[in-house]
């Protein structure tokens, strides 16, 4: 081998290390991004919990106030009130607004004997405050018989809310909220988004991409057909988004369905699949080799048999890499369902009604008045945790299944 | 010879022709059902596209020249001129292949055919990952990244820029977001290619890389074309993320990389949700722009590929 | 009695003209072979048979290609049951990426069989006719890719007999095969040919001699002449036979 | 006060992109929003810019959102733009600039002394459009809450909305006043579902929630932008997918928005626009006329100030 | 002169023993052929020559293997400089998808040979001697998958014989081509030999015959015996290579 040519293969050579280098570099720079935004908010109870508060008023018929030692673990961030043995700090929420938090609560305190000041079914029940509420406003009258009105809506500190609370003489109300700013609903919904979606456009990419490959011949339908599917994977999100209420929506209010729902977000997701799973399926048909197929056909298979017992298990790999591929494109898509489902963050989400995905929710956190970069880049974490398991364990299957079907 | 032909029941063999009847059905339906969409949001966008330029638009037709050919988009006055978006989109979109095009390629080679198989695997799995990063963040990502080191590049090369916000931004941001498509696009492509074609050129004494290079990648071509087509759709597609740096400028077109741009969808978006009218419906009609430039790249890419195709003969 | 009847057949792929005016006729429990250079269309004409050329788009036929006397390009022919009873070994062994056993019982159960007895029965039997069944007995759930190239093709002539089919077209099965398993395969024929019809493309002279009853000779996509083999072998009626038949040889 | 608790958590100060000067010098970015927005319609009415015979300059950046203004303005030394009084200046490393001489905070919007402000406005379905009589009774319930009781101005208050709590009362009497409203019923099978302007979100959310603190029901906020506000609620989009029960915008109801219709509609607090530069920035004052003339792009350098 | 030298070869694909304890000498200007039955690991052995073994994960070797008295499996040595001496013709044709021409100037390529004289005249050169040049001349620039199966092989050809090799391994190079081709090929070997080594694996017993020097006969991995042609034919040593040659042949 000549020196130019060791040279010349080097110089190529590098030219591919640099390039996956600057690929790592650039995906390194992008996860610290969102690593050093969003890693501290990664935990498992934001997972878990709702993402609105519960808003209750409670009322204290029979108030009493007590004498209350400092639990010596407190810290000395959280200042605490003697006569009603709780104890406060100042905390952020999802918006990153600030709030009275309850650190401490005495067991003794007379806080945890309020009722439900609600109107409502709930209305006289017994409620009290408990640890990891967040006092909204807390109205009570001061020794002078002044009303005085302390907590997180009337910016007042801990500190500030505890003085107030040992200067008591009688408790009127306390609005307070129950912890919230998780994205339990979120994932949900995305997982329902990612199910419906599946199901409605794998069996018909598949089939689609069978039959452009296996039976279409070449002429102008088949030839307008793949360009028209081509076409698709061009069309921006947003026109996919547009096309869903105007085209779609009609469909899903056959079904009864009035608002936007995930129902209606599948299907939009569906056509915006559609092209990417046809793609990756043919690129998969296109790898088994002609020769099986003639030998299939000259068995006297039918086309069909042929498809389903020789051709598709060769294939297999290759659609849940497109699975793959769907569910990545799902979980990163805002555009389109921003249109389709609504940015109301549910916390409950049904298939009828509208929600968010994790990828609208921090579309939704970003686009508001103050954009939550924490908040965003810890919903990314858990999205980018998603896909990193949905990603091993296709793997697996695929090797499995690799493992199976051929010898290398 | 016994035969097996009094083991096969009639029944089963029409039962098996039928059903074969009934799937082609079902796969013809499945593929015009995907080829019709196309056709249903065409209808949509172009019926309300052309709106504003017919003569029975509430409000007076725009005139549809001054669309076409305009270089002034100024929904404040009323002005809607799109070409030179249009060539600012291709500007930014070409731009983000020509950063993009070559690195997927060849992280794509590599992955495939240079780097042992462990650290392939990971590869693999970041590219992987790169996909499924929601636009909106690397939106984020570019606006607090990016367009500093634009701007610190600009600063060296003595201009000032809208806080990095450009063109070179735009195309930094869309070569990032295109790149896992085509990689794994060109993975799969690479993947396909037979064995016997690199054992054939390793014995005529070609080297592994030059076999890599000049048959390995020759023979992917259609693959690796077909992700850069996906990948320029969606460099053309994206929104969210583009208008977050683009600057959207009003006039144009632009040229210097460190000047602010405005692309087809980023001109969609904005202000889409809060604006009715004129305004909102002239939007469908840069849609429909952005539908034929699509087109017309894709045919463009296809040209090239046969160019590329016949000159390797 | 004449299993084929072929008349004025034309075959073009896209504007290339493979096949020109055939006419030929198959015969009944007979081996016949075709001859002739490469690229002269051997392959192609074997297809014509069980419709295999269907596949290939920009394919066009014309004439008249009579299975048993009926048209098998007929609209409403049934080209299923055609390969079914025409079965197909081809020039590269193909296997299907599935054991051994499956690959040899797949056409059994594409028909509807299911009974394990018969499967059984048919896979052993079948492997036995192929010479392969003292290899593979112990491998019968291997992926079939893991055997040789020689293994591979013996599994696919295993999984045409499977069927029992009327007629067996082979295009060149042997060229993939050493001489013992050659001979065996040879040997099969001669059995089979008793019941069957087979119809075989071969490039070795002397196999077409040592198997067939008749042979064709084809060149650049005529059929040059046709007839017992004896004759053709030692009379051809065509100079441009005789120069073939005894040019230099494999 | 206008310093909001989030002010002493920043978590990050971006740094200054390049070094201030000492008196700035070089071009004025000019920084806007979208021409749909509330916020930019606000901003040029209120420096006296006449839409229908002046014309922005052209060489400005068109901004997505407050938040994107505020980040952009941040990182552009520059650059000069307009946010809303609630935006976290130092966060996004802004400075707020007094305009006409008067210091952009809640007492001097309130007073009137500062100008640049906007409203906040609402309109509701129209009577007897609701999808029932509990629907429209939490409606009106909701309306009477956020403008009249002291529960709801404070929550508005306290999510940074500028209201006048001087005349607030308590929604105990308030409630008694709303017409087909009895707190005995149980509404919690109802949901508000609110629409229109994102500029709102904050201070409605907060407004919705403290609601939900004395009437147990559902809400369910879906907002993309003050179009949508009137097109969802009484306009053509009232029956589509996205209806709502009431439509919000950051401005005032426009000419063709035929709020009339609804059974009501008015104002339910005010925001001011900040005229902001990056904090480096030496200008801490502007008038009326100076950024009027940077707008309509007669005054591009920094030395012309 | 030895071109090559063997000893004490030993060839693991994972934990199949695929060749065992192999002493050869393969020698100069000489036509060396390897026959035996299918899977005894003829095609392994000649990759073994031009170590493209080396590909195969899990390939385990053991022994000596010497070209020009040079260990090339020895950490030192440069296989692409080896490959370029020892050219390779394999079992299925394997042309580029590349124009007939590029396929051909391909080797030259490589090697930084880009004067389009010497490229056109050793591709012309080249197509002559596989026989190919008459079919082909006026499609140069057309892709080589167009052409036939026989076509492809003879290309392949051609494709090494432009890099003018010292040894020329040919795995069953003939057997998908026809009588003609293939006496074309034969007697293109005949006068190679004069200046080249030719390692060939066939299945024709004749065709090793008439053109080999030297023959060696494998069975399941072992070298049974290696020898002149006609000692091997005439008088084997080994019972089990009598049975073999005077069994049924092809
Ligand atoms: N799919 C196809 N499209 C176009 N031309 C084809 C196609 N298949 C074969 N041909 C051409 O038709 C001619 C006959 O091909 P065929 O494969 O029948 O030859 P053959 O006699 O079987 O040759 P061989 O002995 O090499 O297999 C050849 O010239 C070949 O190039
Ligand atoms: N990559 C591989 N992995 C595992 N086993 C292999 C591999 N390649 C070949 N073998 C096995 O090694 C043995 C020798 O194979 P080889 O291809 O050398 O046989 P051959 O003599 O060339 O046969 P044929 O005449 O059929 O080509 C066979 O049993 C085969 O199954
Ligand atoms: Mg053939
Ligand atoms: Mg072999």
């Amino acid at each position: 081998m000549t020196r130019k040519r060791r040279i010349y293969d080097g110089i190529l050579n590098a030219l591919t290390y640099l390039s996956s280098g600057i690929a790592v570099i650039i995906l390194v720079m992008v996860l610290q991004f969102v690593f050093v935004r969003g890693w501290s908010g990664v935990n498992f109870d934001l997972l878990s919990k709702p993402y609105w508060s519960g808003n209750n008023t409670i009322e204290f018929p029979q108030f009493k106030t007590g004498a209350f030692d400092r639990p010596d673990h407190l810290g000395d961030d959280i200042a605490f009130s003697e006569k009603l043995g709780i104890g406060l700090s100042d905390g952020l929420d999802a918006y990153k607004e600030h709030q009275v938090v309850v650190e401490y609560l005495d067991p003794e305190s007379p806080l945890h004997h309020g009722v439900v000041s609600t109107a409502g079914v709930d209305l006289g029940k017994e409620l009290g405050l408990s640890e990891g509420s967040n006092i909204v406003n807390l109205m009570l009258k001061d020794t002078d018989d002044k009303i005085v009105n302390v907590g997180a809506q009337r910016k007042s500190t801990a500190e500030e809310t505890v003085a107030a609370m040992d200067n008591i003489s009688e408790m009127r109300k306390i609005y307070f909220k129950t912890e919230g700013g998780g994205i339990n609903g979120s994932l949900k919904a995305t997982l329902y988004l990612i199910g419906l979606s599946l199901v409605i456009a794998l069996p018909i990419g598949i089939a689609a991409a069978i039959y452009l490959n296996e039976y279409a011949k070449a002429n102008r339908v088949t030839n307008a057909m793949r360009s028209s599917i081509e076409l698709l994977s061009g069309v921006p999100s947003i026109i996919f988004g547009l096309m869903g209420v105007s085209v779609l929506f009609p469909i899903t209010q056959l079904m009864g369905i009035h608002t936007v729902s995930i129902i209606l977000g599948a299907l939009t997701m569906a056509v915006v699949l559609l092209p990417l799973i046809i793609r990756q399926t043919e690129e998969s048909l296109k790898v088994v080799p002609i020769d099986l197929r003639y030998a299939s056909l000259s068995l006297g298979a039918t086309q069909t048999q042929t498809i389903f017992k020789v051709i598709l298990p060769s294939a297999l790999p290759g659609i849940l890499t497109a699975t793959l591929l769907s569910i990545s494109r799902i979980i990163g898509e805002s555009a389109a369902l921003i249109y389709t489902m609504g940015t109301f963050i549910a916390d409950r989400p049904r298939l009828d009604q509208g929600a968010t995905t994790l990828a609208v929710q921090i579309w939704s956190l970003m686009s508001g008045e103050q954009p939550n970069f924490e908040l965003s880049s810890t919903i990314s974490i858990i999205i980018l945790l998603i896909v990193l398991a949905l990603n091993v364990s296709v793997k697996l299957i695929s090797y499995r299944i690799n493992k199976k079907w051929s010898v290398s | 010879m016994d035969s097996k032909h009094h083991l096969i029941s009639e029944a089963y063999q029409r039962r098996k022709k039928g059903w074969d009847k009934f799937f082609k059905g079902l796969f013809w339906l499945a593929g015009f059902i995907s080829a019709i969409f196309i056709i249903l949001i065409i209808v949509f966008i172009v019926r309300k596209g052309i709106g504003p330029f017919l003569p029975s638009y509430p409000g007076g037709a725009y005139p549809i020249g001054k669309f076409l050919t305009g270089f002034q988009w100024r929904q404040d006055s009323a002005i809607y001129g799109v070409a030179f978006i249009v060539i600012n989109t291709i500007i930014s979109a070409l731009g983000a292949l020509l950063i993009s095009f070559p690195i997927s390629v060849l992280t794509a080679l590599f992955i495939t055919k240079i780097a042992p198989r462990s650290l392939s695997r990971i590869m693999t799995t970041i590219v992987e990952l790169l996909a499924a990063i929601p636009s909106v963040v690397y939106g984020v990502f570019a606006a607090g990244v990016i367009v500093r080191w634009v701007d610190s590049l600009a600063a060296m090369a003595g201009f000032s820029t809208y806080g990095g916000n450009s063109l070179l931004a735009v195309s930094i941001l869309l070569a990032i977001m295109v790149f896992p498509t085509m990689t794994s696009l060109a993975i799969v492509a690479i993947n396909a290619v037979p064995r016997e074609l690199v054992e054939g050129s390793l014995a005529l004494g070609a080297t592994t890389t030059q076999t890599n290079f000049r048959v390995v990648l020759t023979s992917a071509k259609s693959g690796i074309f077909a992700g850069l087509i996906l990948g320029l759709g969606r460099a053309f597609g994206e929104a969210t993320a583009v208008s977050m740096v683009a600057g959207n400028s009003m006039i144009g077109p632009t040229f210097n990389p460190f000047n602010i741009t405005r692309t087809l969808t980023s001109t969609m978006l904005a202000g889409l949700k809060e604006t009715q009218g004129l305004d909102y419906d002239i939007r469908f009609s840069v849609g429909i722009i952005l539908m034929a430039v699509i087109l017309v790249t894709n045919l463009g890419i296809h040209f090239v590929k046969d160019r590329i195709g016949r000159s390797m003969s | 009695m004449k299993t084929f009847e072929i008349k004025d057949l034309n075959l073009w792929y896209g504007d290339f003209h493979a096949l020109k005016d055939i006419d030929m006729d198959i015969r009944n429990n007979k081996v016949s072979a075709f001859i002739g250079p490469s690229g002269c269309g051997k392959s192609t004409f074997l297809r014509v048979l069980n419709r295999m050329n269907d596949l290939i788009d920009g394919t066009k036929i014309t004439g008249q290609v009579l299975f048993n006397g009926q048209e098998i390009y007929a609209p409403e022919s049934d080209v299923v049951t055609l390969r079914t009873k025409v079965g197909m070994v081809f020039q590269k062994p193909n296997p299907f990426p599935m054991s051994v056993y499956d690959n040899v019982a797949y056409g059994l159960r594409v028909q509807g069989i299911k009974n394990k007895a018969v499967l059984n029965d048919t896979v052993e039997d079948s492997l036995k006719k192929a010479a392969l069944w003292e290899e593979v007995k112990d491998r019968l759930s291997d992926n079939a890719l893991q055997l040789s190239g020689g293994q591979q093709q013996r599994l696919c002539i295993a999984r045409a007999i499977a069927l029992s089919p009327e007629v067996i077209l082979m295009d060149e099965p042997t060229s993939a095969l050493d001489p013992i398993a050659t001979g065996k395969i040879e040997e099969l024929m001669e059995s089979l040919k008793k019941d069957y019809t087979i119809a075989i493309v071969t490039l070795s002279m002397q196999q077409a001699a040592r198997i067939s009853d008749y042979t064709a000779f084809f060149l650049l996509g005529d059929l040059i002449e046709m007839g017992p083999t004896r004759e053709v072998f030692h009379k051809p009626n065509d100079k441009r036979t005789e120069d073939y038949i005894t040019g230099r040889f494999g | 006060s206008t310093d909001t608790p989030a002010a002493e958590a920043p978590a990050e100060t971006p740094d200054p992109v390049e070094e201030p000067a000492e008196g700035l010098s070089g071009e004025i970015h000019v920084y806007t929003r979208d021409a749909t927005s509330g916020t930019r319609e606000a901003f040029e009415g209120g420096i006296g810019f006449d839409k229908d015979e002046e014309t922005l300059t052209a060489s400005a950046v068109e901004t997505s959102g407050n938040g994107d203004m505020a980040s952009k303005v941040g990182n552009d030394v520059n650059g000069i733009g307009y946010v809303s009084l609630t935006t976290d200046f130092a966060a996004n490393n802004l400075k707020p600039l007094n305009f006409e001489g008067v210091e952009p905070t809640i007492e001097n919007v309130l007073s009137d002394d500062y100008s640049l402000k906007r409203p906040f406005s609402y309109v509701t379905r129209a009577a007897g459009d609701f999808e029932s009589d509990e629907a429209e009774a939490l409606t009106r319930a909701f309306i009477a809450f956020i403008t009249e009781s002291e529960e709801g101005l404070s929550a508005v208050d306290g999510a940074g909305g500028i209201v006048d709590l001087s005349s607030a009362k308590p929604w105990s009497e308030v409630a008694e006043t709303v017409d087909g409203f009895d707190p005995a019923t149980d509404y919690s099978g109802i949901t508000l579902r609110t629409r229109g302007s994102t500029s709102v979100d904050k201070t409605l959310k907060a407004a919705l929630e403290a609601f939900q603190a004395e009437v147990a029901f559902e809400f369910n906020m879906d907002h993309t932008g003050s179009g949508d506000g009137f097109k969802r609620v009484l306009g053509e989009e009232k029956d589509g997918a996205n209806a709502g029960d009431i439509g919000f915008a950051s401005r005032k109801f426009g000419d063709n928005e035929t709020v009339s219709d609804g059974m009501l509609s008015g104002e339910y607090c005010q925001d001011a626009v900040v005229v902001v530069v990056e904090s480096s920035n030496p200008l801490s004052e502007i008038t009326q006329q100076q950024i009027h003339d940077i707008i309509v792009g007669q005054l591009t350098t920094w030395e012309e100030l």
